[in-house]
C-alpha cells in the first residue's frame, strides 16, 4: 500500500493536535490534574507528532530535502502544513516549560496560541487534498473529516493517558457520542452524495462502497464505540481505564482504516483513450 | 624471495602495522586478479585451475560475514559435474547469446536506461586514463566490464605493493594507489556490484558461479566498511 | 497576460506513429518508463464512424499550472514565455504535482526518485529551434504557438477524452480530426 | 589512515596463511601483466562528430540518418535534412536506434550451442568458429563432391548493398543452394512487368501533384510515414484521397473516401470501373492508340464478361459507388493510383494488379506527373555488386546454384535430393519467426547437420542454430543504400567501432575464406583482405555517377544525392515490353501460364470450418522481427492483439481483452481480443511481429500458399499471406 506513510502521518498528527486542544481546554476549564500529567501529555503529544512526521518522510523520494518544504507557503498547502506543524512543535517545547505552579497564566496564553496553530495545521492538511484533479475531494470533505479525526481520537488519547496516570476519570461519554454522531452522519451523507453523483465522483463513491475498508471503518470507528458508550450510559458506568483504552484503540484503528479508504478509493482526472 | 625489513611481521619483537596492510593488500590483490581473470573468461578454459584457485580462497579468506561463510562453504561442495556445466551457467549469466541474466557491466545497472556505453562507462574510462591505462579494444568492450574493472584494481594493488616494499606505508606512492583504489571501489564497484552479485546468486545454476558471487559480495561488504 | 507558448496538436494530420514520442526519448535518452510525450488514441465511439484518431500530448504548460501551485518546494516555475519549468535540484519527490495534474504529466523517475516532465525543450526554443517532438513529427502535426495571439479557424480547446480545460487552462489547442466518408459492409 | 586501514583490515584476514598466499604470487620485480587493459597512448579523443548513416531496413522510406558521436559513443540520432524525401525526420523505429546498438541483450561473441535448441551456449573465439564452419563445409564438399548441400537463406534484414557480400561468400565456395524469390511483393512485380516490361514508379515527392489519388491496399501512414506527408500535402491542395482496403487502416482514417472492399476482389472493382469508363467513353483513345497493345481485346473482354452489378456483388460495394469512383477517377487529371503490397498477397493478387494497371492505362494517366500506377522501382540499384560477384573455385563442377523457393523454404529444404541439404547459413533473416508454416520450418532445421546464423539478437532462428555469429549494426560498418520507392542515394559511414566482437558480413566472408584456404588451399575464392570503405567505392560505376550527378562516391560524404530527371515513370511512353508498348495483351503472361489479358481470377473464399479470414499486415512499431524487441517500443506497446469486429465478437461471446484462440489445421495462437470497427465483419486482423519473450507468431497458422505471379521477375511466386482462413474461440 503505497500511501501508508501518508495514512499514518495524517491520522497520528491529527490525533496529536486534537489531543493538545483537549489538554488545553481541560487546563483552562481548571480541571484537576497534576502538573506531572500535564507535562507527560505534552511530551507524548510532541513525540506522537514527531513520529508522524518521520513516518511521512518515507513518502518522499528525498526525505533529507524535507526542510525545503517551507519555501512555498505562498500557494502550496503542503508547504503551509509543514510550516504549521513545525511551529506547533516549537510551541509545544515552550508550552512544556510552562508546567510549573506559578506559570498557569502564561501557560494558558501560550496554550491558546498553540491550540490555534494545531487547529490551522489540521485544516492545512485537509486543504492539501482539495484538488480539482480529484473531484471527489474538491470540496469541504477532506478538511471536515480531518477535523473529525482530531476531535474523536484526540480526547480519547488524552482520556486514556489520564486514566493510565490514575487521574480522575474524564467524562468523555457525551463529547465522544456527539462527535461520533456528527462523523457518522456526515460520512454517510458524503458517500451517498458521491454515489448519487456522476462520472469520477460517482466512481469514487462506488469504489468506497465496494471496499471492505468501508465497513471496517464504519464498525471500528463509530458503531462499536457508540454501542459501548450507550451501554456504559445505560449501566451508569464511567469509561474506566480498560474501557477508554479499548475505545481509543478501536477508534485509532478505525481512523487508520478510514484514511486508507480515503486514499485508496479516489478517482483522478485523466485522458481517456481506447 | 626475501621480505624487506619494513615488511617483517615484527620489528624488534613489536608487531608491525605495515605488515598487516601488506598482507591484506596481497589478499585483495589475489582476489581481484582472480575476479579479473574469471570475468575475462580466462579461467574457464581450465576448470581444474579454477577449482584449485577457488579452494585456495578458503586458505586466506576468513568467513567474517554470512555471505562469506556461505560462499566458502559452497566451494567445498562443488562437484565435478558442476565444473563441467559451469561454462553454460557462466554464459547464461555473462555472455549470451540470450538476454543476460547478470550483465557484467556497470552501466547496465547504473545508467537510467540500463544501456551499455553510457556516462558510467565514460567515467570509468577517464578513471583508467588517470592511472595511465585504457581498454585494449576501446570502444568495443565497454570500459566498465567487471573483468576490466577488476584487472584495474589488481593493477593498483600491485603498484601499491611495490611502493610498500620499497618504502614506508603512507609514503606518497602507496598512498596515491591506495587512494585511487578506494576511490574506484566507492565511486564505481559498490554502486552496482551488490545488485550484480544478487542477480548471479539468484540465477546461477552451479555452485561455482554462486560461490564466487557470494564471496565477492562478502569481501566488498567488508571493504565497504574499511575504506575511507 | 503576456506571451504563453503552447502546443498546437493537429489530430487531422496526426497518424499516431509515435515518432514525436520517440524523437523526445532519443533526444534526451530517457528511461523506458518515462514518456514526456504520449500519443493517446481517441476512442472509436467518440466520433460518428470508427476511425483511428489520436491526440499527441506532452505537458500542456498550463496558464494556471496546478503542479506549480501545490509544489511545496517551489520546484516549478513559469517562464515569461509561459513554459512551465521543473527544477530537479529542488524536487524532493513528494509526488504532490502528480496528484494535482489533471493530465498525468509529471512522472516519478524511479532512478533519481524525483519527478520528470516535458519542458518544451526550452533550451532549444531559446536558440530559435524546434522542440524535439515538433522537429521529429513526419506529418508536421505539432506546432508551437503563442495562444495569446493564436486564433486559427477550426482550432478547439479539447477533444473527446481530454479533461475539462477550465481547471488549469492548458496551453494546448487541437485541430479536430475530420471523419471522411466510409462505404462499409457492416452498415 | 594507514593505521585505520590495517586495523579494520584485520577483519577478514587469516594472518599466517595469508602471508604465504600473499607471497605466492611472485616477485614484485616481475611487472604486472595487463590483459584487458593497456597503457594509454594519447589523450582520449572526446570530440563530437556527426556521421552520415542510411537505414538499411526493408522499408519504402530508407531514411537518411545523422549519428551524433562523442567519445566514440552514439549519443543520439537525427534525420539528415539533406534528403527532401525524409526531410530530416526519422520514424519511431529510426529514433530508437541507440537502444539497439547499446542494448545489453545484443549477441556479443561467436557462440556454439551444444544441442540445437538446448540453450547450452558456449563462447568460442572467431578462429574456433571459422575452423568449425570451414571443416563442415569441406566435409560436405568431400562427402558429396559439391557444395550444393549448403543452403543460404538471406533476405531483407539488411538491404545495404555491401551485404550482398553474403551471396558473394557462397558463390566463392562453389555452387550452393539458395533461398530464391521474395515473400513480399513478387506477384505485383510480375504484373507490372507483363504490362510495362518492368516496375518503375514516380518519385513519391511527385504525389503532391496528383488531383485524384487512390491508395489501393497500401497503408503509408504505418509503412511509409514520409510518403504520407506528401499524400496529406496533396489532399490539402485539393486532391481527393480514396483508400480501398478491407481494413480501415490508419491511412483510410485520413482519406476523403474509404471503400471497405471484400478481400482479394480488387480486380473485380477495377474491371467494373473499366466497364463504366468504357460505356461512358471516358477513356483516352489517343494514348491507347499511340502507346498500348491489345486494348481492343481488353475492351472486348470487359464488354462481354463484366457488369457493374457483378462487380458490386463481388466487391460488396454499391454499384453507385463504383460508378462514382470510376467517373471521378477517369475525369480528374492527373489521377494517381498507389498499388500496395498488401493487396497482391492473394492467389489472384497478380492479375488484380494488372487490372488496376489497366485502369491507369485506359485513362492515359501513365507517364504523367501526378498520375501513374505506382508500385515500386529498382532503377537506382545499378551498382557493380562487386561484393556479390564472386567466381567458384577452379574446377568446380555442376550447372550452377540450386534455387530453393524462399516462399516454401522449409518444405523444399526437406524435399531437396541428390544432394540433400545438410547445412544452413542464415543472415539478415529470421525464418523461424517470419516464414509461414513454423512447424515445418522447425522440422527442416532439425534435419540439418549444421546451422550457422549471423544476427544481432537472440531470436527463434538463433535458438535453432549450432553456431551464432554476432554482426554489426549500420553504425558499425561502412555501406551504401538506395530505396525501392524514393530516388535518393545515401552513403553509410562507419560511426563507431563494432561493439563487443561483432563483425560485418564481408569481414566474416573474408576471414572464413582465409580459414578455408588455410585448411584446403583453393577451396574459396573470396578475397581474404581488403578495406571495407574501398569495397564501398568498388560498388559504384559511371552509370550511378551519371544518374545521381556526382563525380565520385566520396561526394556523398557531403550529403545524399537524388537521381536526376527520372521522376516520372514511362514519361517517354516507351515501355520495356517486347512490343515497346503498354501490353493489355501479354504473350509473356501467357508464357508463364496466365491469361494474356488482365481478366478476373476467382478469389479464395472462407469455408464453413474456417469462416474467418486472417489478415496479418505490418505493425507500425516494427519491421518484421526487428525493433519491437527494444525497450522503448515495449514501453509503448508490448502486447499483440487480435482485432475483431464488434458483431463477430458478439456472435462468439468475446469481450474486449478476452483471451482468444485463433486456429486452423496448421496451428493456433492465443492472444487478447481487441474489439474494433476498423476491421470488416468477415476478417480478423493481427500484425506480423516478433515480440521478445512472447510466444506470439501469426505464422503458426499461415500456410505457404503461392500467389499467382512472381516467377518471371523474381524466380518464384509470392506468398498469399492474406488468404489465411481461421476460426476463433474464447479461451
Amino acid at each position: 500500500m503505497g500511501e501508508l506513510p501518508l495514512v499514518l502521518f495524517t491520522v497520528l498528527s491529527q490525533m496529536a493536535a486534537g489531543a493538545f486542544i483537549t489538554l488545553y481546554i481541560l487546563d483552562v476549564k481548571g480541571k484537576q490534574f497534576s502538573l506531572e500529567t500535564g507535562k507527560l501529555s505534552t511530551i507524548v503529544i510532541f513525540i506522537t507528532t514527531v513520529v508522524s512526521i518521520l513516518l511521512s518522510s518515507f513518502h518522499l523520494g528525498h526525505p533529507l530535502g524535507a526542510t525545503k518544504m517551507f519555501t512555498n507557503i505562498g500557494s502550496s498547502w503542503l508547504s503551509r502544513e509543514a510550516v504549521l506543524f513545525a511551529v506547533f512543535l516549537i510551541l509545544l517545547v515552550g508550552y512544556y516549560t510552562q508546567w510549573k505552579p506559578d506559570k498557569a497564566s502564561t501557560r494558558t496564553q501560550l496554550g491558546g496560541v498553540t491550540a490555534i496553530v494545531a487547529f490551522l495545521a489540521i485544516t492545512a492538511s485537509g486543504m492539501i487534498y482539495v484538488l480539482p484533479a480529484r473531484p471527489a475531494w474538491n470540496n469541504f470533505a477532506p478538511v471536515l473529516f480531518f477535523w473529525l479525526t482530531a476531535a474523536l481520537s484526540g480526547p480519547l488519547f488524552i482520556g486514556t493517558l489520564f486514566a493510565i496516570k490514575g487521574e480522575k476519570i474524564l467524562n468523555l461519554l457525551l463529547p465522544t457520542a456527539i462527535v461520533i454522531g456528527i462523523g457518522l452522519t456526515s460520512f454517510l451523507i458524503y458517500t451517498s452524495l458521491l454515489v448519487s453523483s456522476t462520472g469520477l465522483v460517482q466512481a469514487t463513491g462506488i469504489n468506497m462502497l465496494n471496499s471492505s475498508l468501508f465497513w471496517g471503518k464504519l464498525l471500528l470507528n463509530w458503531l462499536v464505540p457508540l454501542i459501548i458508550i450507550l451501554a456504559s450510559v445505560l449501566w451508569k458506568k464511567k469509561l474506566d481505564t480498560k474501557l477508554v483504552t479499548v475505545v481509543f484503540l478501536m477508534v485509532l484503528v478505525g481512523e487508520i482504516i478510514g484514511r486508507a479508504l480515503f486514499y485508496g478509493s479516489i478517482e483522478a482526472l485523466k485522458i481517456i483513450g481506447s | 624471495m626475501t621480505i624487506r625489513n619494513n615488511l617483517r611481521q615484527t620489528v624488534a619483537g613489536v608487531p608491525n602495522p605495515k605488515y598487516d596492510l601488506f598482507i591484506h593488500q596481497q589478499t585483495l590483490f589475489k582476489f581481484w586478479s582472480f575476479i579479473g581473470k574469471y570475468y575475462q573468461g580466462e579461467l574457464l578454459q581450465n576448470t581444474d585451475l579454477l577449482h584449485t584457485t577457488l579452494r585456495e580462497f578458503t586458505d586466506f579468506i576468513k568467513p567474517r560475514n554470512p555471505k562469506l561463510v556461505e560462499g566458502l562453504e559452497l566451494i567445498s561442495t562443488i562437484t565435478n559435474s558442476e565444473l563441467q556445466n559451469v561454462i553454460f551457467d557462466y554464459n547464461q549469466l555473462f555472455i549470451g547469446p540470450d538476454k543476460l541474466l547478470a550483465p557484467p557491466y556497470e552501466s547496465a545497472y547504473c545508467s537510467p536506461e540500463g544501456l551499455l556505453m553510457q556516462d558510467e562507462t565514460l567515467a570509468v574510462r577517464s578513471f583508467y586514463f588517470k592511472a595511465g591505462l585504457e581498454v585494449s579494444n576501446k570502444g568495443q568492450i565497454p570500459d566498465d566490464h567487471l573483468g576490466l574493472e577488476a584487472e584495474f584494481l589488481a593493477y593498483l594493488l600491485w603498484n601499491q605493493r611495490i611502493s610498500l616494499e620499497e618504502c614506508t606505508v603512507g609514503d606518497n606512492d602507496a598512498g596515491t594507489f591506495q587512494q585511487m583504489y578506494s576511490q574506484f571501489i566507492n565511486q564505481h564497484i559498490i554502486t552496482w556490484i551488490f545488485d550484480h552479485c544478487n542477480d548471479v546468486i539468484k540465477h546461477s545454476t552451479t555452485n561455482v558461479c554462486r560461490a564466487i558471487a557470494l564471496i565477492m559480495y562478502g569481501v566488498l561488504d567488508l571493504e565497504k566498511h574499511c575504506l575511507v | 497576460m503576456g506571451k504563453q507558448l503552447g502546443f498546437l496538436v493537429d489530430s487531422e494530420r496526426c497518424i499516431g506513429c509515435h515518432s514525436c514520442e520517440m524523437a523526445c526519448k532519443n533526444y534526451y535518452q530517457l528511461h523506458p518508463s518515462l514518456r514526456r510525450r504520449k500519443v493517446h488514441p481517441i476512442q472509436e465511439n467518440d466520433y460518428s464512424m470508427p476511425e483511428r484518431n489520436y491526440m499527441s500530448l506532452a505537458c500542456n504548460h498550463c496558464v494556471e499550472p496546478e503542479c506549480m501551485r501545490v509544489c511545496p518546494v517551489g520546484a516549478y516555475s513559469k517562464r515569461d514565455d509561459g513554459i512551465v519549468m521543473h527544477d530537479p535540484s529542488r524536487c524532493i519527490g513528494c509526488k504532490m504535482c502528480i496528484m494535482a495534474c489533471p493530465y498525468q504529466v509529471p512522472q516519478f523517475d524511479p532512478e533519481v526518485k524525483k519527478v520528470d516532465k516535458c519542458k518544451m525543450c526550452a533550451q532549444l526554443i531559446d536558440k530559435g529551434e524546434k522542440p524535439a517532438c515538433v522537429a521529429g513529427c513526419p506529418m508536421e502535426a505539432i506546432q508551437i504557438i503563442d495562444i495569446t495571439s493564436f486564433n486559427k479557424y477550426g482550432a478547439v480547446k479539447l477533444l473527446p477524452g481530454f479533461p475539462n480545460p477550465s481547471i488549469t487552462k492548458p496551453s494546448v489547442r487541437f485541430i479536430k480530426p475530420t471523419i471522411g466518408k466510409q462505404i462499409r459492409r457492416d452498415k | 589512515m594507514d593505521k585505520k586501514i590495517s586495523f579494520n583490515r584485520r577483519t577478514f584476514l587469516k594472518g599466517a596463511a595469508a602471508a604465504s598466499a600473499g607471497l605466492a604470487i611472485g616477485s614484485s620485480t616481475s611487472s604486472f601483466n595487463l590483459t584487458g587493459l593497456k597503457p594509454a597512448d594519447a589523450a582520449g579523443d572526446n570530440k563530437a562528430q556527426v556521421f552520415r548513416n542510411a537505414c538499411p531496413r526493408n522499408c519504402y522510406d530508407t531514411c537518411a540518418i545523422l549519428s551524433h558521436v562523442e567519445d566514440g559513443v552514439i549519443k543520439r540520432v537525427s534525420g539528415d535534412p539533406g534528403s527532401t524525401y525524409t526531410r530530416g525526420i526519422l520514424c519511431a523505429k529510426g529514433f530508437s536506434y541507440t537502444r539497439r546498438v547499446y542494448s545489453p541483450d545484443r549477441i556479443k561473441y561467436p557462440m556454439r550451442q551444444k544441442g540445437r535448441g538446448s540453450g547450452n551456449w558456449q563462447r568460442i573465439s572467431w578462429n574456433e568458429a571459422y575452423t568449425e564452419i570451414a571443416e563442415n563445409i569441406l566435409k560436405i564438399k568431400k562427402e558429396y563432391g559439391s557444395t550444393l548441400p549448403i543452403c543460404l537463406d538471406k533476405y531483407s534484414g539488411n538491404f545495404d548493398i555491401m551485404h550482398y557480400g553474403i551471396e558473394g561468400m557462397m558463390s566463392s565456395l562453389g555452387y550452393t543452394s539458395r533461398a530464391t524469390g521474395t515473400p513480399c511483393w513478387p506477384a505485383g512485380i510480375d504484373a507490372q512487368t507483363f504490362d510495362m516490361g518492368t516496375i518503375i514508379s514516380n518519385d513519391p515527392e511527385d504525389l503532391v501533384n496528383s488531383k485524384y489519388l487512390i491508395l489501393w491496399g497500401v497503408n503509408p501512414a504505418w509503412t511509409s510515414v514520409h510518403s504520407m506527408y506528401f499524400v496529406k500535402e496533396a489532399q490539402e491542395k485539393g486532391c481527393k484521397v480514396v483508400v480501398i482496403d478491407p481494413v480501415l487502416t490508419q491511412t483510410a482514417s485520413k482519406a476523403d473516401l474509404y471503400l471497405q472492399i471484400k478481400p482479394s476482389t480488387d480486380g473485380a472493382l477495377a474491371l467494373g470501373m473499366a466497364r463504366y469508363i468504357l460505356d461512358n467513353e471516358l477513356y483516352d483513345g489517343n494514348w491507347l492508340h499511340n502507346n498500348a497493345k491489345g486494348y481492343e481485346e481488353f475492351f472486348g473482354y470487359v464488354k462481354n464478361n463484366i457488369t457493374l452489378e457483378w462487380a458490386a456483388d463481388k466487391t460488396g460495394l454499391p454499384k453507385a459507388v463504383i460508378e462514382q469512383l470510376a467517373r471521378e477517377y477517369a475525369t480528374t487529371k492527373p489521377a494517381n493510383i498507389w498499388i500496395g503490397y498488401g493487396m497482391q498477397r492473394h492467389t489472384n493478387g497478380g492479375t488484380n494488379v494488372r487490372a488496376i494497371d489497366a485502369l491507369a492505362a485506359i485513362t492515359g494517366n501513365i507517364g504523367k506527373s501526378g498520375g501513374g500506377a505506382q508500385y515500386a522501382h529498382l532503377q537506382t540499384w545499378g551498382f557493380n555488386y562487386h561484393a556479390m560477384m564472386q567466381n567458384p573455385p577452379e574446377g568446380t563442377e555442376g550447372g550452377g546454384d540450386r534455387a530453393i523457393n524462399m516462399n516454401n523454404f522449409a518444405a523444399e529444404v526437406l524435399a531437396a535430393e541428390d544432394p540433400p541439404i545438410k547445412m544452413l547459413w542464415l543472415a539478415c533473416r529470421n525464418p523461424m519467426a517470419q516464414d509461414p508454416e513454423t512447424s515445418v520450418m522447425r522440422k527442416a532445421f532439425e534435419a540439418m547437420d549444421f546451422v550457422v546464423t549471423v544476427d544481432q539478437f537472440m531470436n527463434a532462428t538463433v535458438e535453432m542454430s549450432d553456431i551464432v555469429l554476432p554482426t554489426t549494426t549500420l553504425f558499425e560498418a561502412p555501406g551504401v543504400n538506395v530505396s525501392y520507392w524514393h530516388w535518393w542515394l545515401y552513403l553509410n559511414e562507419q560511426a563507431i567501432k563494432p561493439m563487443h566482437e561483432a563483425k560485418n558480413d564481408i569481414t566474416i566472408a573474408m576471414e572464413l575464406s582465409a580459414k578455408l584456404n588455410e585448411l584446403k588451399p583453393g577451396s574459396c575464392t573470396f578475397p581474404t583482405s581488403g578495406d571495407l570503405e574501398e569495397w564501398v567505392g568498388k560498388e559504384f560505376n559511371d552509370g550511378i555517377y551519371q544518374m545521381f550527378g556526382i563525380n565520385h562516391w566520396t561526394d556523398l560524404k557531403k550529403g545524399p544525392a537524388k537521381a536526376k530527371n527520372s521522376q516520372v515513370a514511362w514519361k517517354g511512353g516507351k515501355f520495356q515490353t517486347p512490343s515497346d508498348k503498354y501490353e493489355f495483351y501479354s504473350e509473356e503472361a501467357e508464357k508463364f501460364g496466365h491469361h494474356p489479358l488482365p481478366i478476373y481470377v476467382e478469389e479464395l473464399k472462407t469455408t464453413d470450418k474456417y469462416p474467418l479470414r486472417c489478415i496479418s499486415p505490418h505493425w507500425k512499431l516494427n519491421i518484421h522481427s526487428q525493433f519491437q524487441n527494444l525497450d522503448w517500443m515495449e514501453s509503448i506497446n508490448n502486447e499483440p492483439r487480435l482485432e475483431i469486429h464488434p458483431s463477430v465478437a458478439k456472435e462468439y461471446g468475446i469481450k474486449d481483452g478476452d483471451s482468444v484462440k485463433m486456429f486452423n489445421d496448421l496451428g493456433y495462437i492465443i492472444l487478447p481480443a481487441k474489439i474494433t470497427g476498423t476491421v470488416p465483419i468477415d476478417t480478423v486482423v493481427t500484425y506480423e511481429a516478433w515480440y521478445k519473450s512472447k510466444d506470439f507468431n501469426v505464422n503458426y497458422t499461415v500456410k505457404a500458399i503461392p500467389a499467382d505471379m512472381g516467377k518471371k521477375a523474381t524466380g518464384m511466386p509470392g506468398i498469399a499471406f492474406h488468404d489465411n482462413f481461421v476460426n476463433i474461440e474464447k479461451v
